[in-house]
């Protein structure tokens, strides 16, 4: 009912391999992100925030790193009887075995015709995660209701030169339509006058009704495509209203990208259009200590969460919740994620260390802003030898 | 895998706090700020908890608002049991009349349907404004095994201190033989800390005969002790020697912040074995600039800090200017203040607005105090 | 995906209910059970929920406890919004003194503090003690399209009800020109609900001005409305037809419970569009023996039939004996009927007992009542 | 912590084939039991009454009528702070793929140890669904405590001429300690002198650390084994203290042990004892309207859930929640469950019917006590013809 007239689906199948070592043993999702939020938290705050109440998450593998930081989804308003979070693990075609693929044609998007049908919902908006953003999908429903293609899609406006060659883009028709989303080195785009490209931000509303017919139509044609590309399929076949995001926006597609959108976080006008808007961002709800900054600590210009314990020189950087940072270390231009340890006189620069990572006194970690330093997830580092980017 | 419901746990959150001034105007003493993200009622709440005790009543009467909201439905503590959990008993009225709470012992009584429907076999009768970490399931074994129709927890106070306190005098086996109200000449260093173990149907014979013969017990400490001894209950004192203290002044109140600033304090916030928790709000981190300077200071979630922090406590949402200079303070949440100000020996109310350049200035024994909501100067930006 | 908080309901439900005699001794009209798994609030509740009001304060002052636990923290209604959700609002004490509520708008003006943090547009006011399924936000839509001040609602009656009621004389807009409370001679057929929205700023000035010159507003129909009136407020009555009951008496509770078994009636309770929800309770289902002789009833979860049941209501837990007759009753959760009883024409209360071969029996002017745990003779098995 | 002291694992993967139809499409852990529960409510329900705040299921398949079931935990009281209920799918090693076998020796109970190792309790209890009883854990853990060997295990006394051949029975030693669980047709058993034997429950209570060895040690074997067989090899290896239950019982492991079961509950001391012992059943709490009885209705001995509408003859039957019953017609000695519809004047006799199913007027479905008439899940008969066994 009134609750329930747009459902979401978060897609968590999302290209990994260039995040690696980060995305290893986790989804793109839940890549922690801005001291203490994970990807998935943008988009599942924008269904809070717009009051929906029905939400799929659609998870590659077994989706555990996802259930843990979701759980009833009590933290993001989603676990009243007015609807609910429902979490469908092991959807990445890459990883099901090929006998086990045959029982799948034709039964492929079952389960989330099953939640469609449930959630009673007029509309449906699909999201990914890849894109962080704080969109207002009241507005987008708004144009989406205004206007008559039976897909709206959103992109940001991005200068051209920024554009990677795999970069997807909006091919806009003079009145703003999208007639297709590709590459950015394809011949078929162009930037505008202006130099700008129509990023797309990956997200899609449509009427549920017309969503369980694509999505019949693929099990009867036996597609075994991702949701992703079906709504690429359906932009092609039908054009697409195209609804410009103008806010904070950042895409984690490799490592680089991701060190950037970081440091981009600690510029303080980034910092509160993501943060504090209208449009709060909600995660996992931590009970944690407050962090103690001693006598020795010296931090600028940085992100800290809580349950901290900082002794050391902290300049320019994302330090997650937990994190120990010993006597005379000096943390410059990097991310250190949850639990992480840094030795005593240790120096950290251009660096992004992944979780519950120790790392020993007295040794340098530096990477460079073009190729940071990575260490992943529970790493011991005791010997300069130890060091080497993965 | 202790039984459920055997000990009832009540709190009694409903005193004005007079003596907290401008602090307690809008808000009941237990919803105060303490420690950066903590609420006073926190340490009793999360000690019930992690105790094992599942139901909990918490008595509130003034300014209940906040409190309520801080407490919700318990769920924040575990307590959110659907065998148990936590209820917020506030005045009603009757056929009898309204009920409102006159005393300590008298909110127990006009709180009679409540405690029967749970029909525990001890109640624990606790306040909601101290700071501390005890095992009250320890402290039941203790009464069990005394056989005891009440124990009274206390701890070791000096002579000094001794006449700010109700003291318990006891025999070698710890059985309490005569309660002095703050006395002159202390003959034991045993104060009471208001926490009370009574076999209920004893308890409840007590207050419905006394209330039904006008004969009132409305407090524990100057009616129901004494009554207890005079009829020779065998009531015993049960000695604990953490880390305890009561936040009823400013003055103390203040003390019990900076002690927690020490990384030594023996209230050991970070013990994972007994977690004091609070209701968590998600909010964004804190952000440091590159003017902040900041030193033996605690911060948390959505602090924004420009200026200087020295041995203070910044709460969540609190944010200060740059050339401001907070040195031996409590800032609570929401709490803004503005560019060049200094506070110094504070205690400052959530939400309150201090402007640029102001100067709030206490000493060590008279700490100054901000409203919540209180505006000092104007802050430009 | 309406927006939050643009309207907050405030459901009075304080009310002793004292028309329903034995049933409300010690417990609040709204809590009374209804329909065999329903209590009477649980109707206003869903509508709430129903119509995308995220933000709902209860008003409770008299015998709150059952009240209270069956409303908890919402989630039953899913209420338990994290912007927003239920509230229940008790008596309390503040630096002014004690906090009573004297009447309708008195209770308003009381809370004051609770409705600014929530800082709505608009404000819904609501009974606790109706049964009916409504949409507040087309009424909504109604006092926006008629940009009001106030908007009524109001159902037709007969001339010969209208003596009953708090009547409304409209222009041919729908605007309220006159309003007679149980008028002998009823210029029109709209009846007040006792359902109103203002719009919050203007009450809250028209309140505070009250209260401050002793000229107090104590009562939304009484004083409110005439000053409403008085001072040219615009204000319109939104018509309502469909299914309506104020269940404020024995015998119209009897009557509304008896319209609920019919499968026509047009409170069409089975609706999926229009749920009405209530705390669910884990109970096992029902058992029927070999003896049991079941006709137009209704019956849910955990009840005992060994006897004959005949156009009645049988809440949860509820037993009849063998051999024992339950005929136009409705029977709360609970209450046990024991062998060769007869039942007619009866309410009988929670967890009431009603002995072997024991019989009581009203008719359909004179309604029969057993009070809550009210035993009644001997029940031997 | 106090709240921890003992984690419960509720395990899934049990044989289900004798069950089909009914397993089609579910584990036997959300077969529906009793009017409104399923067989997963009981040991649960043991869980919760003994203030357990830890438990992991793990699930065959997908997991997705597991997760609908359970959501959050919250009605069964484990979704508090203090612990919580968690889901690990896809462990039935018969549907795996070989190539992702290969990957999973050596990690198989990897889930398994991260639970218990979070868990922070000192004793595990795992437990099976398809043997429904109310059993006190508390005593169990009592029993436990005191006594030597390492595991304990549960026997219901059962007369031996009610034993199949695959019954599992423990073997019990003069001073009762069993020493293996094996089919009672093995020659190693023999029943006592009462002529009875000691079924087993398949429930076990040993300490954690314990339980986290064995599992270690099977990960380093290489093992890829059900949680069920190394529980059998613990017994062998250390033999078990042996905890008698005595309560209501019932096995559930082919269609005719269904049916009986059902109908045993029927039986007013059977449904006492174990819906109203001190121990409560919890299961998914629904918002259903009452049941309405028409004058024509004639119901007896039979068990009703809520929301139904009953216009028709019933006897001794277990009619489960929302189901409605048309004039005329006549239940007798069945199981009908939830949302099932029966037609005007049909006739229904020994029969199992599945959820949701609809039954047309004037059709006769009848089985026998040792053959039930079985109609599987959303089945719709409208043809005499189209009545058959499954």
């Amino acid at each position: 009912m009134k609750h329930n007239s747009v459902s979401a689906i978060i897609n968590l199948v999302e290209p990994w391999e260039q995040l690696e070592p980060l995305t290893t043993n986790r989804p793109v999702g839940t890549l922690p992100f801005g001291g203490r939020y994970r990807l998935i938290d943008f988009p599942l705050s924008s269904v809070t925030n717009a009051g929906i109440q029905n939400a799929m998450i659609i998870s590659p593998r077994s989706g555990r790193s996802v259930a843990d930081h979701l759980r009833s989804g009590n933290d993001w308003n989603l676990d009243t009887i007015r609807g609910g979070l429902f979490n469908f693990p092991y959807n990445d075609l890459s990883l099901i075995a090929p006998q086990k693929k045959e029982t799948l044609v034709h039964h492929y998007y079952d389960n989330t015709i099953l939640f469609l049908k449930r959630s009673n919902s007029e509309y449906t908006v699909i999201m990914g995660t890849r894109n962080i953003c704080n969109i207002d999908l009241r507005a987008l429903l708004r144009y989406h209701q205004e206007r008559d293609n039976p897909v709206t899609t959103v992109y940001k406006s991005i200068d051209a030169k920024d554009s990677d060659p795999d970069t997807t883009v909006l091919q806009l028709t003079d009145n703003g339509m999208a007639t297709a989303i590709l590459p950015a080195a394809s011949k078929n785009v162009v930037p505008n006058d202006n130099g700008k490209f129509a990023k797309s931000l990956n997200i899609y509303m449509m009427s549920t009704v017309d969503l369980i017919d694509i999505l019949k139509e693929a099990n009867e044609r036996g597609d075994l495509i991702s949701l992703e590309n079906l709504m690429l399929q359906a932009v092609m076949q039908h054009s697409a209203n195209a609804f410009e995001y103008t806010g904070y926006y950042a895409n984690i597609h490799d490592i680089e990208s991701y060190y950037d959108s970081s440091m981009s976080i600690l510029e303080e006008d980034n910092f509160r259009s993501l943060f504090y808007s209208q449009r709060r961002i909600y995660t996992k709800v931590k009970n944690e200590i407050p962090t103690f900054f001693a006598k020795s600590s010296h931090v600028k210009g940085s992100l800290c969460g809580t349950g901290g314990y900082i002794e050391g020189k902290i300049d320019h950087s994302v330090i997650f919740r937990n994190v120990f940072i010993n006597r005379k270390s000096q943390i410059k231009d990097s991310v250190i994620m949850q639990g992480t340890r840094i030795g005593a006189g240790t120096k950290v620069e251009n660096a992004i260390i992944d979780k519950n990572v120790v790392i020993g006194p007295n040794l340098q970690l530096k990477g460079t802003p073009e190729n940071p330093l990575v260490i992943g997830k529970g790493k011991r580092i005791f010997q300069q030898t130890e060091v080497s980017n993965e | 895998m202790n039984e459920n419901n055997e000990m009832l746990a009540i709190i009694l959150a409903g005193g004005q706090g007079s003596r907290l001034g401008k602090l307690t105007k809008s808000t009941a003493k237990p919803a105060i700020p303490f420690g950066g993200r903590y609420r006073i009622i926190d340490f009793t709440l999360s000690n019930c908890a992690n105790s094992g005790i599942n139901t909990v009543g918490v008595i509130t009467q003034y300014q209940p608002l906040e409190l309520n909201a801080h407490i919700g439905n318990g769920s924040s503590w575990g307590l959110d049991d659907q065998m148990g959990g936590v209820t917020v008993l506030q005045p009603f009225s009757s056929t009898e009349g309204e009920k409102f709470f006159e005393g300590t012992a008298h909110a127990i009584y006009q709180n009679i349907e409540y405690i029967d429907q749970q029909n525990p076999k001890y109640l624990l009768v606790l306040s909601g404004d101290h700071i501390y970490k005890m095992d009250y399931e320890a402290m039941l074994d203790y009464h069990k095994a005394k056989k005891a129709s009440l124990t009274v927890g206390v701890i070791p106070v000096s002579p000094e201190e001794a006449k700010r306190f109700g003291m318990m005098n006891t025999d070698e086996t710890d059985r309490i033989i005569e309660f002095e109200e703050k006395p002159e000449h202390p003959k034991s260093n045993k104060a009471s800390m208001g926490i009370y173990i009574f076999n209920w149907a004893t308890l409840r014979n007590y207050l419905v005969n006394s209330f039904s013969t006008n004969n009132e017990l409305e407090d524990f400490g100057k009616n129901v002790i004494p009554m207890y001894l005079a009829n020779n209950e065998s009531a015993y004192a049960y000695s604990f020697d953490g880390y305890w203290r009561d936040v009823g002044t400013i003055q103390s109140l203040w003390q019990a912040n900076m002690e927690f600033l020490s990384p030594y304090n023996s209230l050991n916030i970070g013990d994972h074995n007994w977690r004091i928790n609070s209701k968590a709000q998600v909010l964004p981190p804190m952000y440091l600039t590159s003017t902040s300077n900041i030193n033996n200071s605690m911060i948390v979630d959505s602090c924004y800090v420009a200026g200087e922090v020295d041995h203070s406590i910044l709460s969540q949402r609190v944010s200060i200017g740059a050339g401001s200079k907070v040195v031996d303070s409590m800032i609570m949440p929401g709490a803004t203040i503005g560019k060049n100000a200094v506070v110094d020996h504070a205690l400052v109310g959530e939400e309150a607005v201090i402007g640029d350049d102001a100067v709030v200035k206490g000493t060590e024994d008279d700490i100054a105090v901000v409203g919540y909501g209180e505006v000092l100067g104007v802050k430009k930006s």
